[in-house]
């Protein structure tokens, strides 16, 4: 069940300097981000990955504590295509 | 019956449950009817830095300070802060890595036992990454035999304050999977 | 109550106020010190004593003066940095000869100055108790409140974040110093029963009369107090450990939990047959100074080994005044927070030093001094 | 002090509560005058053998001698403390400090503000004169604007000097402060206002409702460098203006 | 940092006026969100080449090398005295303090209302996590009623342990307070309402309007003994209902 | 401004501030303090400086703390009492390297420990200075402020009551001690001109490398302390005032406004034939210890008059390291009030103590020593 | 100018331990206090002395720093007879 | 001219005017070219306490400390502590004392000259009792010579803080008084 997505913006996330605090999922308002199940950094942390949809709103920088995202915006949004039925805090 | 005192020096970064896994090897031995000391370094410590502790384990009352110059074993969570321990590991000692997170050559000579333990890896996998330090415990008591593991689970029971009571299952299963990691390779 | 238990430092120094008595505690967290109070946060409730996180350490030593003041045993404590806050309040609750036991965990470096001198104004002094482990920490945190009743003068407990954080197997059952307690007959309790009462530093009460060390008159009040600190330095006898020092050529004068270090380093000198000996002192104050003039009496060299730039090596200086050189082989060791423990906390580090003063004292050679 | 046939005694020369009541405050101070309201509310309310004093240093130290009743003396600024490490241990007997504005609003005003928050049952009485008057009439944290003082000569200003503060307003705002009120000795009627603030707050106590506090007006014409006939109305035209009488706080039982 | 061919950067990894980011503070800790909106506002009002910060004592202590602002590390408590001593002689200068509750509303709580009443013009920024974090997670002055700390095993017990301050709105009482606010990090939109309160303080001081506080809620999940992930909600539901956000006074020009 | 006016030695002692060019001032009223204090409110304004009447002690210490870090000249001072409330702050400002003048306006008795030892925690010392009277109070005050900058380390002037409340004709113009006002390039004014500046006392700063004096890490910055002490006690020579001691028999040491007294009643004394000397101690840290071993080199008997219990008594004590009999002639001496001067302050009363050591030596007879 | 005037109190004055701070005088509701002008006590203050039409209100004790006061009332008022026609006050 | 040091000791109560008569004396004397010292007990001691101050003046720089042993010459505003001055006149001295309130026996030797100054009566007279001390400073200058009557007019103008302004005519008017009075006797 794949669907299209309109990415306006995109982060830099500087997975090593995360500390797994979880903060940064629950405030990216379209939910594009998704903590690493298994997978840790160097530090032993696990840390959020971009999906597709970012808008750039810099919400989770905002709220990082640990000053891991640098916020990208595209001039012109870009369309991508994905096949999840559900978002990084697992909405449908 | 240990000869003379056994040593064990820890060390990690902050918030990996390194005076946890001490309290919980202390506890546990003098349970067991040893003498002990342990000293650890924690809190009003910049979060995140430093964290270290020794254990000495003896049949007999204990003379010496609380610190020691030497140690026959070690558990390292991490390598930040391991190379002024290091240094301390006798010749003829034990030495536990984190293998998950600990990157560096640690650099001890052939005669030293290197342990390696994936004990965040481990603990990820049972869900729960604060966890990793009993994993190592596990493996040091099934591994050295200074202490028993269900001294160990005992013990735990009773560091683990009321108010995080409802982590002990997730500190048990971690110990149980530590010793079972060793015992299978054992 | 008799039976050990594995207890960290401070909550044995905590258990150890509860078997002495101690009902009312005040304090603020500060690092080693911290844990003193959380022990005591947890545990005076249940012995239906009250322990108030107070908001500051001047607020702490004020509310530990008002529970005194009621004649209820009491104390507080911090570090030595706390401790320089209530500066004002510790000179001035020995001028109102209120029996409070007060605990300096001290941080890397040291306090002796502070607490032997009195840091703070004018002429007072405290009896200072240095425990060089936690066992011993037991004892004289009981004996604290012995003395601290037995004289109407604050006691002070000097530990660190050793003492503060390593755990060992102790018992902490009541011990009985003989005496009884003294009637707190100065007390307060609102009943005027049968006349009011005033306690205060500045030397008078309501009736015009003196009262024992409470004398009329600020003057006189001053003078009164030296005269006491006077008899606190004869009447007490100064608590001290002297080992192998008959026939040494090095004698090692250290205190607290570093001279633990340098005990078991003297006596592993020793065996490898080193003319060395050493001499803890166990109350700072008063000093032992007879004891270290005795002890050093045929040294030939006196070494103090302090966590400091140098400060109790003044006292020692002044016991042996001349007799045989003194030298300073301690220094500075911290960890990188400024609390913890740092190198020199090492028994390789501490005979290395030792060492050197038997070298030193071998290669100027010939006779005995 | 027996009465004459014919007559009634209305009110001796020594209050009970005063062992002697010679003195060496200055002509027109408005302290002995709060303090004497103090000692008579305690026998209003039968706690002559159920009360601790503790006071606090200023010219008022000098009670310390003259009451008839239990006193501690404190540090300047650390009377609130004290008196909590009193009430703590001798929780049935009432327990109040008795301070100056410099004690409490400047040396100590944390003190005062910690102990009301943690709404220990204590009565604290602040002797409000706008100085330091022991000193000899230094600016303190409750000085108004526009008055002169030794280290303020020519007025407190508010640019330089800052704003007065209103202590019994903060202490009002506090969640453990059960009685809150100003009063003032300038005249009879205040005294007698006033007289029953501190009963009030003194019942507070009493019942367990919290901290209290009487803010007290006096009159200090020495600090003022006023003529002590002026004292009063002095105080009223400058002090009484900022310092508004009146009770800022009753809360009620089991707050 | 360079943009993309299509991209332009809306906000980069270091913030300009961070030497680093690295810092040994918990996961999930609020402060350092804090105090990167407190840069990104001197950077907005152009004071980056005109500021000092002064620093309390706590875990947020750890910025005094992160920040490339020039910085006074104050003693546990007194930043806003060393703060006056600052601003008096760098009349225009954006002076800053930054500290915890236990700094602010324990240690020093004197010292904030003193420098307010006094209308100094400082700007205090207060990062309140009801806990003083740095020694483990004890009781402070601003810990609410329930509230599970080292030090108030069973949760704060108003009886046994008192009431919290809310700091902000004693500070407001003042009058030589200019402008003060409580604000929060615990989501994005709680960040840029306090940003905009932040930004409103070092107004107050460029116009000279007086004292300015903003009371930042900080999440401090280690001394709240939470997951970090359960930090914002936790806040919202204890500290939050006490420390109510908003505005609490907007003094005009020439109060 | 070279003329010589009437004034009381606390507005001496504020125009000498003034002259040494101190801009800011903070204080809170404490007898006999409180006049400088008033001085310095009403004087610092006219010359574009600010005195801002702190609410506290330690809100003064702290305000000057804030203005030092700005590179201004800037003191505050109490009694001694006020001083033990500084304790914390004194320490630390000595850690964070600010130049601070502190003014002692001791109350009755001697605050001589807390001035030369740190009343504070851990290792660190003032440069105390102890004028006898207001013209030497004005000199010491202006190298007061040259030695703080020279240094970067605090210094106090210690007076008293007599001092403070004594009224003599005084010149007030600036002095100059040479080699100029050192640059203060680690001061802070927002402008992160060439880089961003950090003042602080834990010892490290935002760009990772060692300032003089500013080690990074704990360990080293408190021994990098330890090692600016001793640099300061070698290269700071001792004030001292040496008189009659090279054939004297006793030698008596005073400092302060009692040494006065001392150097008075002593030419007195050698007019009346008696082999009597004195020393008197300018700088009470460093002290003169090479000066009171060489004065007392052939001394009988030495006689420390201090208005205490005896402090500075140690000092002499390790000076003379047991040469000589070292007698304590002083004693508490206050008013009623306990700020004021008692008896001892009186030229009979002190020579009288000093003909008895007189006599007790020639009681003693023979040969000199 | 004779009038009579009812007195139902009185005060006994502790002279010697006033200080002559004039607090008494305008709080006296009928004004029957009034000042010495010449006549000073042993420690050289001007004192206060009662006129008659005392009510015994007590407010005299009441602001009076000193303890000067005693007051008592008559059971059943007396009248006296006075010749000034201004109280102590001067009021007419 | 005056041979070597004349002292002037001074003792009353809190609030009698001592340290400004004393400032006056001492600042007259300086402004007449004398050397001079001058030292008050004052303020921050109890209200209405002990308050007391010596004046030294000389023609010569004073070596000596500030605080005498014995003094020429005495002024006593009240006798409630006059016992310790008392001991220190020295036997050729004079002393005036405020025979208004002074009510007990000044038990000095015949060898000293006793003044009486009812000072604190003129002051009542003048309408201020606030001002006997400057009677009595008029009085000690004319009889004394130590300081002229103009000298010290001028010196309380300085002394006289701006507030207290409104006070200057009538300590004028009783400094004058005062020297009435002695010339009148003398
Ligand atoms: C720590 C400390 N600082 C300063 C003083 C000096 N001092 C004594 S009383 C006083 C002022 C008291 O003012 P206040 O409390 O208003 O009382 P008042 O004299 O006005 O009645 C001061 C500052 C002191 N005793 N202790
Ligand atoms: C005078 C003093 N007392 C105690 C301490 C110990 N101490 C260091 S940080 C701290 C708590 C800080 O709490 P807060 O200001 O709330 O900051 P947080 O750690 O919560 O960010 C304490 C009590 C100290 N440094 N100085
Ligand atoms: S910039 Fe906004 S949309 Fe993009 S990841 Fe961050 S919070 Fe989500
Ligand atoms: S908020 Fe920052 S530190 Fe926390 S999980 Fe997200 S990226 Fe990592
Ligand atoms: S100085 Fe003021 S407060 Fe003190 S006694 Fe005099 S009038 Fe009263
Ligand atoms: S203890 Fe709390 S305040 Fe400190 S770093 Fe950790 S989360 Fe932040
Ligand atoms: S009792 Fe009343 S009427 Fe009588 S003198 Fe006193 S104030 Fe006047
Ligand atoms: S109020 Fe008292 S002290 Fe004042 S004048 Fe009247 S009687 Fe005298
Ligand atoms: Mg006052
Ligand atoms: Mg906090």
């Amino acid at each position: 069940m794949s669907r299209t997505v309109l990415t306006r913006g995109t982060v830099v996330i500087d997975v090593d300097a995360c500390k797994g605090c979880d903060l940064c999922i629950p405030a990216c308002p379209p939910a594009v981000l998704v903590m690493t199940t298994t997978d840790v950094n160097r530090n032993g942390f696990r840390y959020p990955q971009l999906l597709p949809g970012c808008t750039g709103c810099r919400a989770c920088l905002d709220v990082c504590p640990d000053f891991c995202f640098e916020v990208h915006k595209y001039d012109e949004p870009i369309e991508e295509v994905v096949d999840a039925p559900v978002d990084g805090r697992g909405r449908a | 019956m240990i000869s003379g005192e056994r040593e064990l020096m820890l060390t990690g970064i902050g918030g990996q449950g390194v005076q946890l896994a001490a309290e919980v090897i202390a506890r546990a031995a003098t349970a067991e009817g040893k003498h002990v000391t342990y000293f650890g370094v924690y809190s009003g410590v910049m979060r995140g830095g430093n964290t270290d502790a020794t254990v000495v384990v003896s049949d007999d009352p204990i003379e010496a300070p609380a610190l020691v110059s030497h140690t026959w074993s070690a558990i390292a969570m991490h390598h930040e802060f391991w190379e002024p321990l290091r240094a301390k590991v006798r010749s003829d000692g034990v030495v536990f890595l984190n293998s998950t997170v600990f990157e560096v050559d640690p650099a001890l000579p052939d005669t030293v036992r290197v342990v390696e333990v994936p004990a965040t890896e481990r603990a990820a996998q049972l869900d729960n990454l604060m966890v990793a330090s009993m994993v190592m415990v596990g493996a040091y008591a099934t591994t050295t035999g200074l202490v028993g593991v269900e001294a160990c689970i005992q013990a735990m029971r009773e560091c683990i304050p009321p108010y995080r009571a409802q982590h002990l299952p997730a500190n048990e299963e971690a110990i149980l999977a530590g010793a079972e990691m060793r015992a299978a390779l054992t | 109550m008799s039976e050990r238990r594995l207890m960290e430092g401070s909550e044995a120094l905590a258990e150890a106020c509860i078997a002495a008595g101690c009902r009312f505690f005040a304090g603020y967290p500060m690092t080693p010190f911290t844990e003193l109070l959380e022990h005591m946060a947890r545990r005076l409730p249940e012995e239906g004593g009250v322990c108030v996180n107070a908001e500051s350490e001047i607020e702490a030593i004020g509310m530990a003066w008002g529970a005194l003041a009621t004649g209820v045993r009491a104390a507080t404590g911090s570090t030595g940095q706390g401790l320089s806050l209530m500066q004002e309040s510790l000179a001035e609750i020995t001028l109102a000869r209120l029996p409070l036991v007060v605990f300096n965990m001290a941080r890397g470096g040291s306090d002796y100055f502070q607490a032997t001198r009195g840091g703070g104004h004018g002429d007072y002094r405290h009896i200072v108790l240095a425990p060089m482990d936690i066992n011993e920490g037991v004892e004289l945190t009981q004996l604290a409140f012995h003395l601290a009743d037995k004289w109407r003068n604050p006691v002070l407990v000097y530990g660190d974040y050793l003492l503060s954080h390593t755990y060992e197997a102790v018992d902490v059952s009541p011990l009985d110093f003989g005496d009884g307690r003294p009637a707190k007959d100065w007390a307060v309790d609102g009943r005027r029963d049968p006349r009011a009462k005033l306690v205060t530093m500045l030397g008078f009460n309501k009736h015009g009369e003196e009262s024992p060390g409470m004398a009329q008159g600020m003057e006189r009040h001053f003078q009164a107090a030296v005269e006491h600190t006077a008899a606190m330095e004869r009447g007490e006898p100064a608590l001290v450990d002297v080992g192998f020092c008959d026939d040494a050529d090095v004698v090692v004068v250290a205190f607290g939990t570093l001279a633990k270090f340098v005990r078991y380093v003297v006596r592993q000198l020793r065996a490898d047959g080193h003319r060395v000996g050493y001499v803890r002192p166990i109350t700072l104050w008063p000093f032992p100074s007879e004891a270290v003039a005795a002890a050093t009496k045929g040294a030939r060299a006196v070494a103090v080994l302090e966590n400091s730039g140098g400060q109790m090596i003044d006292d020692v200086r002044l016991a042996v005044l001349g007799r045989a050189p003194v030298e300073f082989i301690g220094g500075i060791s911290t960890d990188s927070s400024g609390f913890g423990v740092g190198d020199l906390l090492d028994t390789e580090v501490v005979r290395a030093r030792i060492e050197a003063v038997l070298a030193s004292v071998v290669a100027s050679e010939g006779a005995p001094a | 002090m027996t009465d004459h046939p014919g007559t009634h005694l209305v009110a001796p020369l020594k209050p009970e509560l005063f062992l002697t009541t010679e003195h060496h405050l200055c002509p027109g101070c408005g302290e002995p005058v709060a303090t004497r309201i103090v000692t008579e509310v305690l026998c209003e309310l039968a706690q002559q053998r159920s009360a601790v004093c503790v006071l606090g240093i200023g010219c008022y130290t000098a009670f310390a001698r003259m009451l008839d009743i239990d006193t501690v003396q404190a540090l300047h600024g650390r009377a609130p403390s004290v008196a909590t490490g009193v009430k703590r241990m001798l929780p049935d007997v009432s327990v109040f400090t008795l301070q100056g504005d410099g004690d409490m609003v400047n040396e100590g005003l944390q003190e005062v503000l910690h102990t009301a928050a943690r709404g220990e049952n204590v009565t604290a009485i602040l002797l409000n004169n706008g100085v330091f008057g022991e000193t000899g009439g230094h600016m303190t944290a409750t000085s108004v604007i526009g008055q002169r003082t030794k280290t303020s000569l020519d007025g407190r200003d508010a640019e330089y000097h800052g704003h007065p503060i209103r202590i019994a307003d903060l202490v009002a705002r506090l969640d453990g402060a059960g009685y809150v009120a100003r009063g003032s000795v300038h005249s009879a009627g205040a005294v007698a206002k006033t007289k029953k603030m501190i009963r009030a707050a003194f019942e507070c106590q009493v019942e367990r409702r919290g901290f209290s506090l009487v803010e007290v007006l006096t009159m200090c014409p020495t600090g003022w460098f006023v003529p002590t006939a002026d004292g009063p109305d002095y105080m009223e035209q400058t002090l009484g203006q900022i310092h508004v009488m009146g009770e800022l706080k009753v809360a009620r039982a089991g707050r």
